[in-house]
């Protein structure tokens, strides 16, 4: 137990040297603004990582993050451009990313096809559809009061801090309660570590596979909301790639792509070290190309420093 | 008898190749233990699946207080008062014990949060009950088998059922744990519950079982009370003809020393030294968790070793990985066969050769399958390993079956030096006395044995000499002629020193 | 009977095939736009394929398209170089091929429909320089890497610097896309204390990083290229400063017109220019 | 054995009715030259997909193909504008693809680290490798002698056959040896059905390991090469996305993702079920958006449909 604590303080001890070696490198790094900044950048991958993470532990993949958060943030950008309510917008966009993620569950769990399938097929489809329905150009709202008020939800603050941050973290604390104080949350656990053993123990597998992918569907949609609220516009190629980032960000917060074990505060901390990677980067002003390379490199030193305490 | 709660009547229950169960009756009656016997792959297995929703029956019928019922799934079967510890563990490992006790029946309370104090003080009590000392808070991973055995069974008492099918609860367990299960047992007895009992451990059918149901080829052979048979009548029934002696012994001149080690330690095992000869049988014994197995693995080069020397015929060797280990000639036979064994998705033939591959291989890497095919069946045949052939799947062959397997693998490598960890585990009476046979024909011909074993008459009858582990250290070494189940248990328990209480 | 004549009428009208780079970037889906109207205005019908980004997805689309049996290729070259194999297997074929928005190195091109980008570029470059008075410093968010698009604005806009005291401070890909844009220059702007200008390769880039700079409240000018319909709203709203303007509509049309001139037996001309101009209002 | 060989069957003539479906909807589909089109086309792909069968079949996964190709491709065709020789610059390139496979493998092997993230680490740094070393331009040869040469690996042809048809079949034969006859072949099968089992039977893991990602890498080297030859030029974005078509290959094939189970012949009708489906949805003339949508709908099918013999 105690073990466990110090190896979740090693990870955020991990993070803060990281963090205090950019800013000797950088001196802005380590300013308000900066981390205010990182935060909100790292707060989309975080919502999709969060909803992965659910999946992962189940022993699952969800490739069609991207395509959903394309899709549904051009939905949400026709119906407020459309005049609906900046509410009722992004309720249908978050009700239209769970059923995709329903989609999703049924053919891995009903039709017994394979996650990564499943999903692959559900992220080219669904980007078709995007492509189809935007016809290929971005849907940018206009300046109506209903867009103004809509932009807050990507690009407003509160008390000086982003709204996107806040969205982070109270998706990653219903998600950490929902984990770890819930029966659903056991089932998760359970089914990624022994599927055939939670069937005889009598858990309804397929409805926790349905629950799942719901959840990540749906917090891509809210990803795709943040994004598009702060650029005020949806693109339709929007998204695309982001599952390897969201991926990685699990597994960097060592949970195993095998499922049944790992934790959403590693989750966290993975798109953390992420996010501040490129960050750092950025402003150390490495050129692009050599940026892949330093990310590359930086990624395994975090798997490899972490695998050693286990 | 009175009329049965519970009534199974001509099941019948088909796998491609294979009629598991056919026309099969079984009763249960309250208040009473029933034991399930018969050989490997006779349908025990099967037909408590049936009864617990795993498998759907293909035809028959199931009557419960005289009325039919449906059991479609593990829940219907957890609803209508049945609760079952599988052959074959099934815990979710990077849960905790209580965790996985209560999977599926977790408290909450009102704002749906599991109710965490609850779960550990009921999880607490049932270990108690079982006399596990592990805290409810421990992972199952970091459990031995044993200890995960009786998990299971915390968590089939958990259910409180009226009904609680016990297929194989001990055939890991070592005789400290077998004696809380049937202190369990009768307790629930007491109780008015209603037990089937499936073991091939017969001393312990007369020890807890009041009744008896005999399967033999998927076929219903009878039901009898059990004072009224003697161990004899019970083997008949089951196999069909009488056995001669369950535990052959052979006396082999004592040979060179095959293997030796010193002081030998790591995590797991401290300062381990013991000699074995050629042509000998060294069992090893002591309580679940008192590092037998992590002795094996460590001279087989499965764990590290951070001290000590081992010489194989007086040559030092330094082995450091289970290929250098085989090279040297030894082999280890996994006591858990599913989870370390063997591989489930491959087939008979493939689990058996796998690691004597090299043997069977031409010029241009080709493996010669029909040298390894000619092999494969002579040990099928050896063994009596009961398959349609010998590209069945190894997942689909009964647990019996699967061990036997498992040890031909072993076998296959020629090994000089054999270490078995639990080799009959889960091995009905005839495949047991087949497999000391040819544990003595080895012996034979001069290959040593280790055989690690948590059953008694296993280890008494074999053994040429008994080493007795405690807390992983070797606490007493007894020649065969004067080793008794009192002074292995002694020494298990680790206390030369305090006068060890017979009552 | 029936369904031969149907079949007959099919094939009376000529086909041309377009292969686009991606349909992922509203400029090429205009592009595409501009074309179809011609081609239906001319009575042609227009098979547009995809090629993703990917050379060799394109080579496969000028196999399927040959396959297929059209009378002329209009191709928008994933990249200039790595297209030359794709137009010699038309060449074999004795299809003409027609290059769009971007050049090939290689290969038999009748005619070549685009925009200069390195005076699209020098344009860019030389409003920054009078708008800065000759004097500040400037970011520039480069495109795809390796893309002649990229490579050429960059060549143009670096050019209208020389001799300045502007400076350009950093340099950072968004890869022509939007989200990019916005993330690449919110690092930017943590960076750099300093900031006067910005020139994006593209509007999508720039309008991502006009994004980042509304959260600030620094004064800096946003350049952008293309003139897409978001781009020009944004100039219109004061908000964009300017956009180098191409006319993708056009290059898909005059594509179409030149490929109907070349199966007239018409000649064309080898480079058909488009005309760029400066959107600053 | 009856029903195994049936279900091989069931796939091919799957296969069959989709291609006889598609040339009753455009004659030109069964033409010679559009068959033998389709051949080349489906080779790359495939070629890729034969080396991710060895990973996937150990329950690994191989994300870095696609930079693997594109590094390859470009060295070698660095060394052969260089005046080098075709024989040796595509040797040379074969050696690299085993190598930075072999890395990989040595990351998961000793390193701990899963599958996932090695090679995600492998593609991320090779991919930045490769736009450093050609800074981020083609590397398109002339028209010299072993130019030419080296151009007929992509382009040529034997018997009126193209070559990288050859090369496809020789890589299948090659793999099916391997898988099906061989030790090794069978200690992919094992370690992918059971680590741990396997670790107790003798196996050398980390050797078996380090020989699947060395494979996957040489034949996306390999890839690379023909790559390269056919476009005469070197592109330093080439592969990007190829790793996901290569794994649908495998599993469309059959092959499960948790390793273990699965068969090369699988992974070619999943290479060609891919590839007929581009090439068809190009001939009927489906817009591009719309042949996202079909290619995930048929992919679904294809896979329900396959399923259902489980
Ligand atoms: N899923 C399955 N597929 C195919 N055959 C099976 C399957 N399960 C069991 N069998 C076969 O059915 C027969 C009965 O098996 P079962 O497991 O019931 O035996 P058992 O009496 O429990 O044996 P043991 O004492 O070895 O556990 C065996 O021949 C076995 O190979
Ligand atoms: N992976 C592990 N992590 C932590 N503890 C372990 C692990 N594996 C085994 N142990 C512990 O090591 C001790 C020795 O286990 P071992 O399996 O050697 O016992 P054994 O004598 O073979 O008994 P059994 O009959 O239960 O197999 C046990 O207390 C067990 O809980
Ligand atoms: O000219 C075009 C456009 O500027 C587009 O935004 C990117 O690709 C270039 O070729
Ligand atoms: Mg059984
Ligand atoms: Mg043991």
């Amino acid at each position: 137990m105690n073990k466990k604590l110090l190896m979740k303080f090693k990870s955020i001890i991990g993070l803060i040297v990281f963090s205090l070696i950019v800013s000797v490198l950088s001196p802005r790094f380590l300013t308000v603004s900066n981390i205010l900044n990182v935060l909100r950048q790292t707060s989309i991958n975080s919502i999709i990582a969060a909803g992965m993470t659910f999946v992962i532990l189940t022993g699952g993949i969800d490739l069609s993050v991207g395509s959903t958060l394309a899709f549904c943030g051009a939905v949400c950008a026709y119906f407020i451009s459309a005049g609906m309510s900046v509410f009722l917008a992004v309720t249908i966009a978050l009700a239209i990313g769970a059923l995709v993620g329903l989609f999703s569950g049924i053919i891995i769990s009903k039709g017994k096809v394979q996650p990564f399938i499943a999903t692959l097929v559900t992220m080219t489809v669904l980007r078709g559809a995007t492509l189809v329905f935007t016809n290929g150009k971005p849907i940018t709202l206009g300046s109506d009061k209903a867009s103004e008020v809509f932009s807050k939800i990507g690009a407003g603050y509160f008390l000086g801090i982003p709204i996107p941050v806040y969205l982070m973290v109270l998706v990653f604390m219903i998600a950490y309660y929902v984990l770890t104080q819930t029966r659903i949350g056991r089932y998760v656990y359970a089914l990624g570590g022994n599927e055939e053993a939670s069937k005889l123990s009598g858990l309804n597998v397929s409805k926790i596979k349905l629950s799942v992918y719901a959840i990540s569907g749906m917090l891509a949609a809210l990803a795709g909301v943040v994004i598009t609220a702060r650029l005020s516009s949806a693109n339709p190629n929007a998204g695309a790639g982001y599952e390897l980032d969201a991926i990685a960000a699990v597994v960097l917060g060592g949970t195993s792509l095998a499922g049944g074990a790992g934790s959403i505060l590693g989750t966290i901390i993975g798109a953390l070290i992420i996010g501040i990677l490129s960050n750092a980067l950025n402003l150390l002003d490495v050129s692009s190309y050599y940026q892949m390379i330093a990310k590359g490199a930086v990624i395994l030193i975090a798997v490899l420093a972490d695998r050693k305490e286990k | 008898m009175k009329q049965p709660i519970f009534e199974m009547k001509a099941i019948t229950k088909e796998f491609p190749g294979v009629k598991a169960l056919d026309h099969v009756d079984f009763k249960i009656h309250k208040g009473r233990v029933m034991a399930l016997l018969g050989e490997n792959g006779a349908g025990k297995s099967t037909l408590m699946k049936i009864l617990s929703g795993v498998y759907q029956k293909d035809d028959g019928e199931i009557i419960y207080e005289g009325k039919k019922v449906d059991i479609k799934g593990p829940k219907d079967a957890q609803e209508e008062g049945i609760s079952i510890i599988h052959q074959e563990l099934n815990l979710i490992p990077h849960l905790t014990i209580g965790e996985n006790i209560f999977l599926g029946r977790e408290p909450v309370n009102a704002f749906k949060k599991i109710d965490w104090t609850k779960l550990y003080k009921d999880s607490e009590v049932l270990l108690k009950k079982l006399k596990v000392d592990k805290s409810p808070k421990e992972l199952v991973a970091s459990l031995s088998i044993g200890e995960q055995q009786m998990v299971e069974i915390a968590k089939a008492l958990s259910l409180n059922a009226k009904i609680i099918i016990m297929d194989e609860p001990t055939d890991a367990l070592t005789k400290k744990e077998t004696e809380s299960l049937f202190h369990v047992i009768h307790e629930l007895r007491a109780q008015q519950k209603s037990i089937v009992y499936i073991s091939h451990r017969l001393e312990e059918i007369f020890q807890v079982c009041d009744d008896v149901t005999v399967l033999r080829d998927g076929k219903f052979i009878g039901e009898a009370q059990v004072k009224t048979l003697n161990e004899d009548q019970l083997i008949e029934m089951m196999v069909g003809r009488k056995l001669t002696e369950q535990f052959p012994s052979v006396v082999v001149e004592k040979g060179d020393v095959a293997l030796e080690v010193k002081n030998l330690s790591n995590e797991y095992v401290k300062d381990i030294s013991f000699l074995l000869r050629k042509g000998e049988i060294l069992g090893i014994s002591g309580l679940m968790g008192s590092g037998r197995t992590e002795l094996a693995k460590s001279i087989y080069g499965a764990l590290r070793k951070d001290s000590g020397k081992v010489y194989i015929d007086g040559k030092e060797v330094n082995i450091k990985s289970t290929q250098n280990a085989l090279k040297e000639g030894i082999a280890y036979v996994s006591e858990d066969r599913k989870g370390q064994g063997l591989i489930l998705g491959l087939s008979v033939k493939e689990n058996m050769s796998i690691s004597s591959l090299k043997d069977f291989e031409s010029p241009i890497f080709k493996i010669n399958r029909t040298k390894e095919k000619k092999a494969v069946k002579n040990y099928i045949a050896q063994m009596a390993i009961k398959t349609p052939t010998e590209r069945q799947k190894i997942k689909n062959l009964s647990g019996g079956n699967q061990q036997k397997v498992s040890i031909a693998k072993g076998l296959m490598t020629n090994p000089k030096i054999l270490i078995l960890d639990e080799p009959t585990r889960g091995v009905d009476v005839g495949a047991k006395k087949e497999i000391y046979d040819l544990i003595n024909k080895f012996k034979q011909t001069g290959m040593s044995i280790i055989m690690i074993s948590s059953e008694m008459p296993e280890i008494l009858g074999m053994s040429d000499r008994i080493l007795v582990m405690h807390q992983g250290r070797i606490t007493g070494e007894l020649d065969r002629t004067d080793a008794s189940q009192e002074k292995i248990m002694k020494c298990a328990v680790g206390i030369k020193e305090v006068s060890y209480k017979d009552e | 009977g029936t369904q031969e004549k149907v079949q007959e009428a099919k094939d009376e009208t000529q086909k041309i095939g377009l292969v686009l780079s991606t349909l992922n970037n509203p400029f090429f889906v205009t592009l595409k736009e501009g074309a179809e109207a011609k081609a239906k205005e001319l009575g042609y019908e227009v098979v547009v394929l995809d090629s993703q980004d990917d050379p060799s997805k394109e080579l496969s689309n000028m196999e399927d398209l040959i396959t297929r049996g059209v009378s002329v290729i209009l191709i928008n070259p994933t990249n200039s170089d790595t297209v030359g194999n794709a137009i010699k297997l038309a060449n074999d074929a004795k299809i003409p091929v027609l290059t769009l928005d971007r050049g090939a190195n290689s290969g038999e091109v009748v005619s070549h429909i685009a925009s200069d980008n390195v005076a699209g570029g020098k344009m860019a470059g030389e409003y920054v320089v009078e708008k800065l008075a000759k004097k500040g410093k400037v970011i520039e968010l480069e495109g795809i890497p390796g893309a002649s698009a990229t490579v050429d604005r960059g060549a143009g806009f670096n050019e209208a610097l020389k001799g300045t005291e502007i400076e350009v401070v950093a340099k950072q890909t968004a890869n022509f896309n939007r989200t990019e844009g916005l993330t690449v220059m919110e690092n930017i702007l943590q960076a750099q204390p300093e900031i006067n200008a910005v020139f994006a390769h593209n509007d999508e880039m720039a309008l991502g990083a006009l994004k980042a700079i509304e959260g600030t409240n620094r004064e800096i000018m946003v350049v952008g290229f293309d003139a897409t319909d978001d781009a020009v709203a944004s100039v219109k709203e004061g908000k964009l400063a300017a956009t180098v303007a191409q006319q993708p509509d056009m290059i898909g049309s005059l594509g179409v017109e030149t490929a109907d001139k070349v199966l007239k037996g018409e000649t064309a001309e080898k480079f058909i220019p488009v005309d760029l101009k400066l959107v600053t209002e």
